[in-house]
């Protein structure tokens, strides 16, 4: 069989799975099978960039996504207790719509995308190769000379994303308590005592626990 | 200090504005006599404006130009010619006897109130003054903010949407002469009114700058059918604000009609002349229909500001018709001319009558005429003064009231009969609805508890009424000095008239 | 390789990420009490910044990192007036973290991460630099929204900030890797920006080029506010906490005019013709939906939102006229925005207090009898956002419309005009509450005795009519960094 | 013979399924981040393709930038949904309006 | 020699200084000081007014016709305030000032009770002013001004009892009505500047013949002779200053005005200005036959018309009033057939007398205590002989017995309608012989009523009933009398026999110079063909001559027959009045509502205005404008925006809908327009 031939086989199986399973993701009941199914999305797409020559991104996708942020995602849907069925209310209600806007959306694209023009680009001889070196090596080469800055910024996205995720997870614990001398130095008479008077379309007050100056955060 | 008069005038009641605010919080008294103060000595400078003005010379005089926008060639251009100065002097008249007339009426905030007036005030001299089309607008919204102010805060019960109507209606006007303006800034590059004017327009652009303009002006006038807003806004307003409203603001729409649509858009002017001729028209006689019917003694005399102010209109406007097609200039000198006296006159004696409806409002809290008559019995001096402005509201011969009008007719004649003939016919509704406004409040026996009690005019109260009654009987007596102030700008406008851009 | 000089050209950027981390430990290790003080050390760390932008400006344009990052005069401005408002958020926004056991750590750094990201999306040279400048604003600013837990609507304000923040960069980059595929149809491809400029002229794949356009500005539409991409503005302005707010009304939008600037102009100016119009559009949906939905308003936060999207409408109106004078002018609109933004939710931070918001429009009902000189600032503001003369914004929305006439789109300045004037209904209706309302008895209007907030906040309005009578010089900056 | 319109074809398909899932999900927020991830995915794809028909490394690095930055945005998604379950007890979208008009 | 501006000037402004003392000061003046300080202004302008007269008949002085200031000056046009002094102003000089220093003395007497004494005095001396400022103006501008000066005077005393609903509506009809004929007046006014140029007497007299052949084009196709234009627009000025109809309406409401003031403006002077004026424009008028004959027309109808009227009055200052309606009317017709003379001339004794009669019937209400009805008078000859005695003098020269002066001015106009030969002077002639027969009938009647037969009042006489109740009142019971009816103070019945003298007797004395020795001179301009008086004056023979034809002709005929008449009727059989009167019932109904004209006009105007207005204000400015453009446009924009709000449902996917929404517009959208035609428009290329 031509090499090409079967590139073109193992395409179009892998694109068939990849497709199915990303429809899965969007149809299926359970929010766990979903997320299963998008990890067989993930690795029919990292079959098919291995058609492409880019093995580093493939594995990586497996590596980072597969293994980081998929399973995070699990790790999230199985932590929070979520009722399945009312979730998936108005599904068959929504289906049509949603199905008329993709398949517009995918007739407006493919239109405009210009298909006729890119049948005519074939893959040329890998350009890794072509300069000496590994898929890796390759991208490497780049992402430590020409993208040194991005790269950069990157890490400061992961920092952002620690700070963020721990900023915003990490719960204090409200059971203890502790005294801020100079919380209670500060007390305003007016923090304690306010004379409200109940207008009709007054917010609703915060929550107690945000004005007792007692406790205080670590 | 000759040489920045003008700057002077615009500055001094603005700036002066920060001191009545600062100090009156506390110290309510000392805020009234410093805003005295301030209006006093802006007085006088428009005096020293009157002495260094030269009448004779005609043109922008006394000119100020800085380059305020390099980067857009805006100049902070100021500039008078006679029909200015006669304004500037009005204004700052005016503007001392509202503070006057505020004294003790205004209780509540008064500081805030002063400020905001001499805030008013400067900014209506810059308005009068202006030289660049983008300083002439920015002032010319400017001033509708402290006047928002001033009917929201201390007006009548309706206020709110009294002076939200008001600036909104006023501010959808602007903004089309804005579009106007930027537009031939891309023509000319610069806002400099006289370059704008020797900018040759097409008729298209004309016809689309001049309803730009039109609608900016005619709402600021009002005229008809954009003057709903200002019974509403008079009705609200305090005392002082409808006193500066009427006496004031309202000439700031013919005004800018003299300085944007008569050179700028000449040949669109003169095409559409009988646009605002008609609804000049209108507003004498539809609008003298109106007010002969109101119930509430303002929204009578904010009516009848209406059909005055359509005399203006008609004055400036006939003025094509007479250049343009009978060539005869002298006549419509004769009616632009009577439209500037008009323009003053309607500033005092409106100003006089919602002083004197004030008068009366103070008293008793009620401005339905049907609360009132009477009024005489308990104070007769106040009586002869409500007649005498009500006299000169009608247009009687011997007050300023009639110069203007007696002018417009005479050359609306020349321009067509008939134009003369549905002006001249508010001799009869103008003096309808003011006597008969006059009959039901002043004369009669009193009926009503609040009447019999009200007191003759105080002290301060004379005073202000003195100061309209001089001015509105020394113009009718002798308006040539204020017509000779004018003489040279009129006929300087009038020329334009004849100029063809295309 | 990278030099030095690479570094010095970056050494604000460079600065502030030392400055970030180096808050982050102290916040770490300082003991609860002396907390308090990382304001301070924030605040300077800002204004230090300033300086080193303002200081080590070049005369031309430089790039460095190989053209990923562009240091110019537009970049400049915006930085400028990024790291100001940003310095003025934090002063004003202290009593408020305070009166909420807010002030800490993670909100000063997450902040300045924002404004780092901010700073390499306005200067960024390359697709990568900007899509990597614009996660990093927006993943602070996510965090940011929700940073007060405990309290109802920050946790739903920012998912639905993240959910529709990251479709919107899944639109972005799908626009961006068709703009690079159509780079490499005719050519090599490229993710410069700089040479993407010329992409129109000899690609063999125009179409998909502009289909990739259409992508980047849903995207663009997006970080700006403007409609139809607008939804998640209102909740946002609405649900984050008033300083988060704050931020996201004015060093954000700067932001997102750089990022709009540097993409369609810097990346695709060849395609101006196409995206003028679509801008245009887009300006028109905004100003129609900014202005009328802001009429019906409660929350003062929220109409604060809708105003922004009218606002955007404007400045994407100076935007599609798609030439130096259009861009000088929408850059002005944006400070101007900025500054009135600032301003606007200063008074809001002033008057909110621990438990009361202050964010009801009718909790604003007689402040002039309380606090005539908060009423009168506010005044200020309202009028300058509502592009009354003489105040800041009117100038602006001058500038912006005098650019849709000079582009020949003079439908879009009288469109633009029509919609100032419904616009100016909700603005009057705030300073008629202000000051024509008698106050509510027992409400809790008080004003917070910040002194720096007050000071601060009062040069803030009033640079609103100073700037208004004597804009000159600001706009000559704005027109000189578009080489005018 | 694979083309390039191969893959950019499969990009638009898998992008347009993401815009279906987020039209018909309309309950669950994870399935709205699942299908965005969707969307980045196609997006990849559209980089990888390109990048290695064109012979250009910048794409290929794009995607790993884009891979980097989509965990730490799930890093921080994931924490929000968090906050919003503890604060809430749902993620149920249509529980979640206290906000609108 | 001319006269001196100074002395001119003394006289206009004597007056005016009186007014503003008595005015301003008169609380510390006091009645006294106020009275004394107007009379002597005004006595002092009687003098020179004197003295002027003097000057222009005897002394041999110039007409005067100088600037005093300008007034305003605009190009060529040129509104001064100046003063022309001609023998027909001297002579108006002389009758105003004369029946204004007669009326003020009279005043002393005849408000002694008013509170508002003082105002009263300060009014009829701004009204001395006034009409001087109107006589001797020498432009159409001044004249407006003395014009609608008289007129605020006139409203102002009109309205003097302000407290009377029936004096404060006359007041204002008055103005009003006045203002109709000002509407004209101003148009003519403004077709005299159109048409030549010029505000000032003598310019525009000058070229007045340069109108002969102009016209104006009116509507599309009619065209006006331009003297015609400007002669009628005049003239609908005079219709109303001098009430003729049917803008008579106001005379007889203004009776609601104290007595004196009905004297002297309502009869004697102000009214008089419409007649003045027209005799002032003559070189005008004489350029249109139309008009003259629109003239003749409107005032031998008024001169009928309003006559009737009286007949049925019961009220002795109304009967007066429709006199002078009907006197007016005479005037008007000797302006119709260019006898401007004469017209002048009936002006001066109708001045005389008609202030006679009023101030006689004034001296009647005072001792009637303010009871004006006729039918409770009667016999008042034997309480008040010199009221009676010179009441019977004026209206002997009302009717125009020979040798009064009534009878010169009188005869002479209707002998000079006889000889006309202008369109409508039959018609006038008629309405002027048979204005005679009613003349006498109601003048005869009133004198009956009121002096002669049975008293019809009855005197309550209690004490401590006091008499100032009763002033200015006349809220009692009415012909219920608290004291018996007496002769009035001298300061009352002096100005009665000063005024009866030259109504029996100025007449003889001038009737020769004034009317045919072209004593006018320049003053009034008669075309030749159109000049009665010179046809006239070819008969004149003298006065005694003249009252001694007078015996002979008809219209004394008719005036005796009247006597006869109403002799029979009020002194021999005073049922009969009743009888004829149910006899003629619809005449006399329409007599009674004064062929209702006053409600039609009420009905026509003052209802219907109303309802326009309203109808103006409810439809037009609050439904249309306010509620359907100005609050509806509010109201759209409110319900478009609660409308869009809703797209903000607060639901994520909501607004990830919007934005693919968006998505896949801006996608379609540039797939379908992009490039094509409404792109580019819309992009400004």
């Amino acid at each position: 069989m031509n090499p090409q031939t079967l590139q073109l086989i193992c395409f179009y199986a892998f694109a068939f799975v990849t497709v199915i399973a990303a429809l899965s993701v969007i149809t299926l009941k359970n929010t766990v099978h979903a997320v299963l199914a998008l990890v067989l999305t993930f690795f029919s797409s990292a079959c098919l960039w291995m058609l492409l020559e880019a093995e580093f991104l493939a594995l990586a996708l497996i590596v980072v996504y597969v293994g980081a942020v998929m399973v995070l995602f699990l790790f999230v849907v199985m932590m929070l207790d979520i009722d399945q069925e009312k979730m998936r209310e108005g599904f068959v209600k929504f289906l049509p719509v949603g199905l008329i806007v993709a398949v517009v959306m995918l007739v407006e694209m493919l239109g405009l995308i210009g298909v006729r023009a890119m049948h005519a680009q074939v893959m040329g001889a890998n350009p890794a190769v072509a300069a000496g070196m590994s898929n890796t090596a390759w991208l490497g080469q780049a992402l430590y000379t020409k993208f040194l800055l991005p790269f950069e910024i990157a890490a400061l996205i992961l920092t952002v994303g620690v700070v963020a995720a721990v900023a915003l997870t990490l719960r204090e614990r409200r059971d203890a308590r502790y005294e801020s001398p100079s919380q209670q130095v500060k007390v305003d008479p007016r923090d304690r005592v306010r004379i409200v008077k109940m207008a009709a379309v007054r917010p609703p007050a915060a929550p107690v626990d945000d004005n007792t100056p007692q406790e205080s955060r670590p | 200090m000759f040489n920045h008069l003008l700057s002077l005038l615009i500055w001094l009641p603005v700036v002066g504005a920060i001191p009545v605010l600062l100090a009156g919080s506390t110290r309510p008294d000392l805020a009234r006599w410093l805003s005295l103060l301030v209006a006093v000595l802006t007085f006088v400078v428009s005096l020293f404006l009157l002495l260094q003005y030269k009448p004779d010379t005609g043109g922008m005089q006394l000119t100020e130009s800085y380059l305020w926008i390099a980067s857009w060639g805006v100049h902070y251009g100021l500039a008078v010619d006679g029909i200015s100065v006669a304004l500037i002097l009005m204004t700052t008249f005016v503007g001392i006897l509202v503070i006057v007339g505020a004294w003790q009426v205004i209780q509540d905030k008064p500081h805030q109130y002063m400020a905001a007036m001499l805030m008013l005030e400067g900014l209506l001299i810059g308005v009068f003054c202006a030289t660049d089309a983008l300083l002439f607008y920015a002032l010319f919204e400017a001033i509708l903010i402290p006047m928002f102010i001033l009917i929201g805060v201390w007006g009548g019960p309706r206020r709110v949407y009294a002076t939200l109507k008001f600036f909104i209606y006023t501010f959808f006007g602007s903004v089309f002469m804005l579009i106007a303006l930027l537009y031939l800034y891309q023509k000319a590059h610069t806002f400099d009114l006289a370059t704008l004017a020797a900018l040759p327009l097409t008729m298209k652009e004309q016809t689309w700058i001049f309803f730009a303009f039109l609608i900016a002006f005619a709402i600021k006038v009002p005229m008809v059918p954009v003057h709903t807003w200002l019974p509403d806004a008079h009705v609200e307003a305090p005392t002082g604000g409808s006193v500066v409203l009427a006496a004031v603001m309202l000439k700031v729409g013919t005004y800018g009609m003299l300085r944007f649509i008569l050179p700028i858009v000449p040949d669109a002017g003169d095409h559409f002349a009988w646009i605002i001729i008609v609804l000049s028209l209108i507003a004498i006689v539809y609008i003298g229909y109106v007010a002969l019917v109101q119930e509430d003694m303002k929204k009578l005399v904010a009516y009848s500001s209406v059909a005055h102010m359509g005399f203006v209109t008609l004055g400036i406007f006939i003025g094509f018709l007479l250049v343009r097609e009978s060539g005869n200039t002298t006549m419509a000198m004769l009616g632009m001319q009577g439209a500037m006296v008009q323009m003053i006159s309607h500033g005092f004696v409106s100003g006089a009558m919602f002083t004197c409806i004030g008068v009366m409002y103070d008293r008793t809290h009620t401005r339905l005429i049907k609360d009132y008559g009477g009024v005489i019995n308990v104070m007769p001096w106040f009586g002869f003064f409500y007649v005498l402005f009500a006299m000169a509201n009608c247009g009687l011969p011997g007050t300023s009231g009639f110069v203007g009008e007696f002018m417009v007719i005479l050359a609306s004649f020349a321009a067509n009969p008939w134009i003369a003939l549905f002006a001249a016919f508010t001799l009869i509704i103008g003096a309808g609805y003011t006597l008969w406004l006059v009959k039901r409040v002043l004369w009669g026996e009193v009926t009503n508890e609040h009447v019999a009690h009200m007191k003759e005019i105080n002290g301060r109260e004379t005073f202000v009424l003195v100061a309209f009654a001089a001015a509105v009987l020394a113009i009718g007596i002798w308006p040539q000095p204020l017509v000779h102030l004018m003489d040279s700008s009129v006929s300087q406008l009038v020329q334009q008239l004849a100029i063809h851009k295309i | 390789m990278p030099t030095l000089n690479d570094i010095l050209i970056m050494l604000p950027e460079f600065y502030l990420v030392a400055a970030a981390c180096l808050l982050l430990l102290l916040d770490a290790f300082v003991k609860p009490e002396q907390r308090p003080q990382l304001h301070w050390i924030a605040i300077a760390v800002l204004l230090v910044g300033i300086y080193l932008v303002v200081v080590g400006q070049p005369e031309q344009a430089v790039t460095a990192f190989g053209g990923m990052f562009v240091r110019d005069d537009v970049a400049e401005i915006l930085k400028v007036f990024a790291l100001g408002t940003t310095a003025m958020v934090f002063v004003y926004a202290r009593p408020y973290l305070i009166d909420r056991k807010l002030l800490g750590g993670e909100f000063y750094t997450l902040m300045i991460f924002a404004v780092i990201g901010i700073m390499l999306l306005v200067s960024a040279g390359n697709l990568v630099t900007v899509y990597l400048g614009l996660e990093l604003l927006s993943l602070s600013s996510y965090a940011l929204v929700a940073i007060n837990r405990d309290a109802k609507l920050p946790p739903e304000a920012a998912i639905k900030y993240f959910v529709l923040g990251a479709l919107a960069s899944g639109m972005l980059l799908y626009g961006m890797s068709m703009v690079y595929g159509a780079s490499g149809m005719g050519g090599r491809p490229t993710l410069d920006l700089a040479q993407l400029h010329h992409v129109m002229s000899y690609t063999t794949a125009p179409t998909l080029l502009l289909f990739g356009l259409i992508f980047m500005i849903v995207g663009i539409g997006f970080k700006l506010g403007a409609a139809p991409f607008h939804m998640w503005i209102p909740d946002v302005y609405q649900g984050a906490p008033t300083p988060v707010t704050t931020f996201i009304a004015s060093g954000s939008k700067l932001a997102a005019f750089g990022m709009a600037w540097r993409l369609l102009d810097g990346g695709l100016g060849d395609l101006s013709q196409h995206w003028q119009l679509m801008l245009a559009v887009l300006a028109v949906i905004s100003l129609a939906i900014g202005n009328l939905v802001a009429i019906v308003q409660t929350n003062l936060k929220r109409m604060l939102a809708y105003s922004t999207i009218s606002h955007m409408g404007y400045l994407l109106l100076g935007l599609s006229a798609a030439g130096p004078e259009g861009y000088a002018a929408a850059m002005f609109y944006a400070i101007c925005y900025a500054l009135m933004g600032v301003a606007a939710f200063g008074v809001i931070l002033a008057l909110s207090r621990a438990g009361f918001e202050c964010e009801e429009i009718a909790d604003f009902k007689g402040l002039n009898q309380k606090s005539p000189w908060m009423a009168f600032l506010m005044l200020l503001a309202m009028f300058s956002l509502a592009g009354v003369p003489p105040l800041f914004g009117f100038w602006a929305k001058v500038l912006v419309l005098e650019a849709a006439i000079h582009a020949n789109m003079l439908w879009l300045a009288i469109v633009g005009i029509v919609f100032a004037i419904i616009g100016l209904y909700y603005y009057l209706h705030v300073i008629k509450v202000m000051y024509f309302d008698k106050p509510v008895d027992g409400s809790s209007v008080s004003l917070q005795q910040d002194k720096p907030l007050r000071i601060v906040l009062s040069l803030n309005a009033l640079s609103l009519l100073a700037l208004g009578l004597y804009w000159g010089p600001l706009l000559g900056w704005c027109r000189r960094a578009f080489g005018l | 013979m694979i083309t390039l319109a191969h893959y950019i074809v499969l990009g638009a398909v898998l992008f347009c399924i993401a815009v279906a899932g987020l039209f018909i999900n309309r309950k669950n927020v994870i399935v709205l981040l699942m299908s965005i991830e969707l969307m980045l995915l196609a997006v990849n794809m559209n980089f990888v393709a390109f990048s290695r028909f064109l012979g250009d490394v910048s794409g290929q690095v794009f995607v790993f930038f884009i891979l980097t930055v989509a965990a730490a945005e799930a890093a921080i998604g994931l924490a929000i949904l968090v906050l919003l379950f503890r604060n809430r007890s749902t993620i149920n979208i249509a529980d979640i309006d206290s906000m609108k008009g | 020699m001319s006269l001196s501006t100074s002395i001119l000037l003394t006289i206009a402004l004597a007056p005016l200084v009186g007014c503003v003392l008595a005015g301003f000061l008169g609380k510390f003046l006091g009645r006294a000081g106020s009275h004394s300080v107007t009379i002597l202004g005004v006595a002092i302008s009687c003098a020179l007014s004197f003295y002027v007269l003097y000057q222009l008949t005897l002394g041999g002085a110039e007409t005067y016709n100088q600037n005093i200031y300008t007034w305003f000056q605009i190009g060529p046009i040129n509104a001064s305030v100046g003063f022309l002094v001609d023998r027909l102003t001297a002579m108006m000089l002389v009758v105003v000032s004369f029946v204004s220093l007669l009326v003020h003395v009279y005043t002393i007497g005849y408000m002694a009770d008013d509170d508002g004494y003082t105002r009263f005095f300060s009014y009829i001396s701004l009204f001395t002013f006034s009409m001087f400022m109107l006589v001797m103006s020498n432009n159409f501008m001044q004249l407006f001004f003395g014009w609608e000066a008289v007129g605020l005077v006139s409203y102002l005393l009109i309205g003097f009892w302000y407290k009377r609903p029936t004096a404060i509506f006359a007041n204002l009809k008055a103005f009003l009505v006045n203002r109709v004929g000002d509407f004209g007046f101003l148009l003519g006014i403004a077709a005299v500047l159109y048409f030549l140029h010029t505000l000032d007497y003598a310019t525009a007299f000058g070229t007045a013949p340069s109108l002969i052949g102009k016209t104006l084009q009116i509507t599309a196709g009619t065209h006006w002779e331009a003297a015609t234009v400007i002669c009628i627009c005049l003239f609908i000025g005079a219709m109303g200053k001098s009430a003729q109809v049917p803008l008579h309406v106001w005379l007889p409401d203004s009776m609601e005005g104290p007595t004196p003031i009905s004297a002297l403006i309502h009869a004697a002077t102000m009214v008089t200005a419409g007649i003045f004026m027209v005799a002032r424009m003559s070189p005008l008028f004489e350029l249109s036959s139309t008009a003259l004959s629109f003239v003749l027309v409107i005032g031998a109808t008024t001169a009928l018309f309003t006559g009737l009227i009286g007949i049925v009055q019961n009220d002795i200052k109304r009967v007066i009033a429709y006199s002078t309606l009907s006197q007016l009317g005479y005037m008007t017709v000797a302006l119709g057939v260019s006898m401007y003379a004469g017209a002048v001339f009936h002006l001066m004794t109708h001045a005389f007398f008609k202030a006679l009669l009023f101030l006689g019937a004034g001296s009647v209400i005072i001792a009637m205590h303010h009871e004006q009805d006729m039918r409770y008078m009667g016999g008042l000859r034997k309480y008040m002989p010199i009221t009676w005695l010179t009441m019977w003098a004026g209206s002997l020269a009302l009717v125009a017995v020979p040798f009064t002066s009534g009878f010169y001015s009188k005869d002479a106009i209707i002998e000079a309608v006889g000889e006309s030969h202008r369109w409508g002077a039959h018609y006038a002639y008629f309405c002027v012989m048979a204005g005679a027969l009613v003349t006498g009938l109601y003048t005869f009647r009133q004198m009956y009523l009121t002096f002669h037969g049975k008293e019809r009042f009855t005197v309550l006489d209690h004490h401590g009933h006091g008499h100032d109740e009763h002033d200015a009142h006349g809220h009692h019971e009415p012909g219920v009398l608290a004291h018996a009816p007496k002769e009035s103070p001298w300061v009352v019945t002096l100005p009665l026999v000063l005024l009866a003298i030259p109504s029996l007797l100025v007449g003889f004395f001038t009737v020769g110079p004034v009317l045919f020795g072209q004593w006018f001179g320049s003053a009034i301009h008669v075309d030749e063909a159109n000049n009665v008086l010179g046809e006239l004056g070819q008969e004149f023979h003298g006065s005694l001559a003249m009252a001694l034809h007078g015996f002979t002709q008809l219209p004394f005929l008719l005036v005796l027959v009247a006597f006869v008449t109403t002799t029979y009727i009020y002194l021999f059989n005073p049922a009969m009045a009743g009888r004829i009167k149910s006899a003629l019932k619809p005449l006399w109904t329409v007599l009674d509502r004064k062929y209702w004209v006053d409600d039609v006009y009420f009905a026509l105007f003052a209802r219907g205005g109303v309802r326009l207005g309203r109808l103006f204000w409810k439809a037009g400015d609050t439904a249309v404008i306010d509620d359907v453009m100005v609050n509806g446009s509010v109201g759209l924009v409110h319900r478009i925006a609660a409308t869009m709000r809703r797209l903000q449902s607060g639901y994520l996917y909501h607004y990830a809908f919007a934005m693919i929404l968006g998505l896949i517009l801006l996608l379609g959208g540039y797939w379908l327009f992009g490039s094509g035609p409404v792109g580019s428009v819309l992009a400004g290329q």
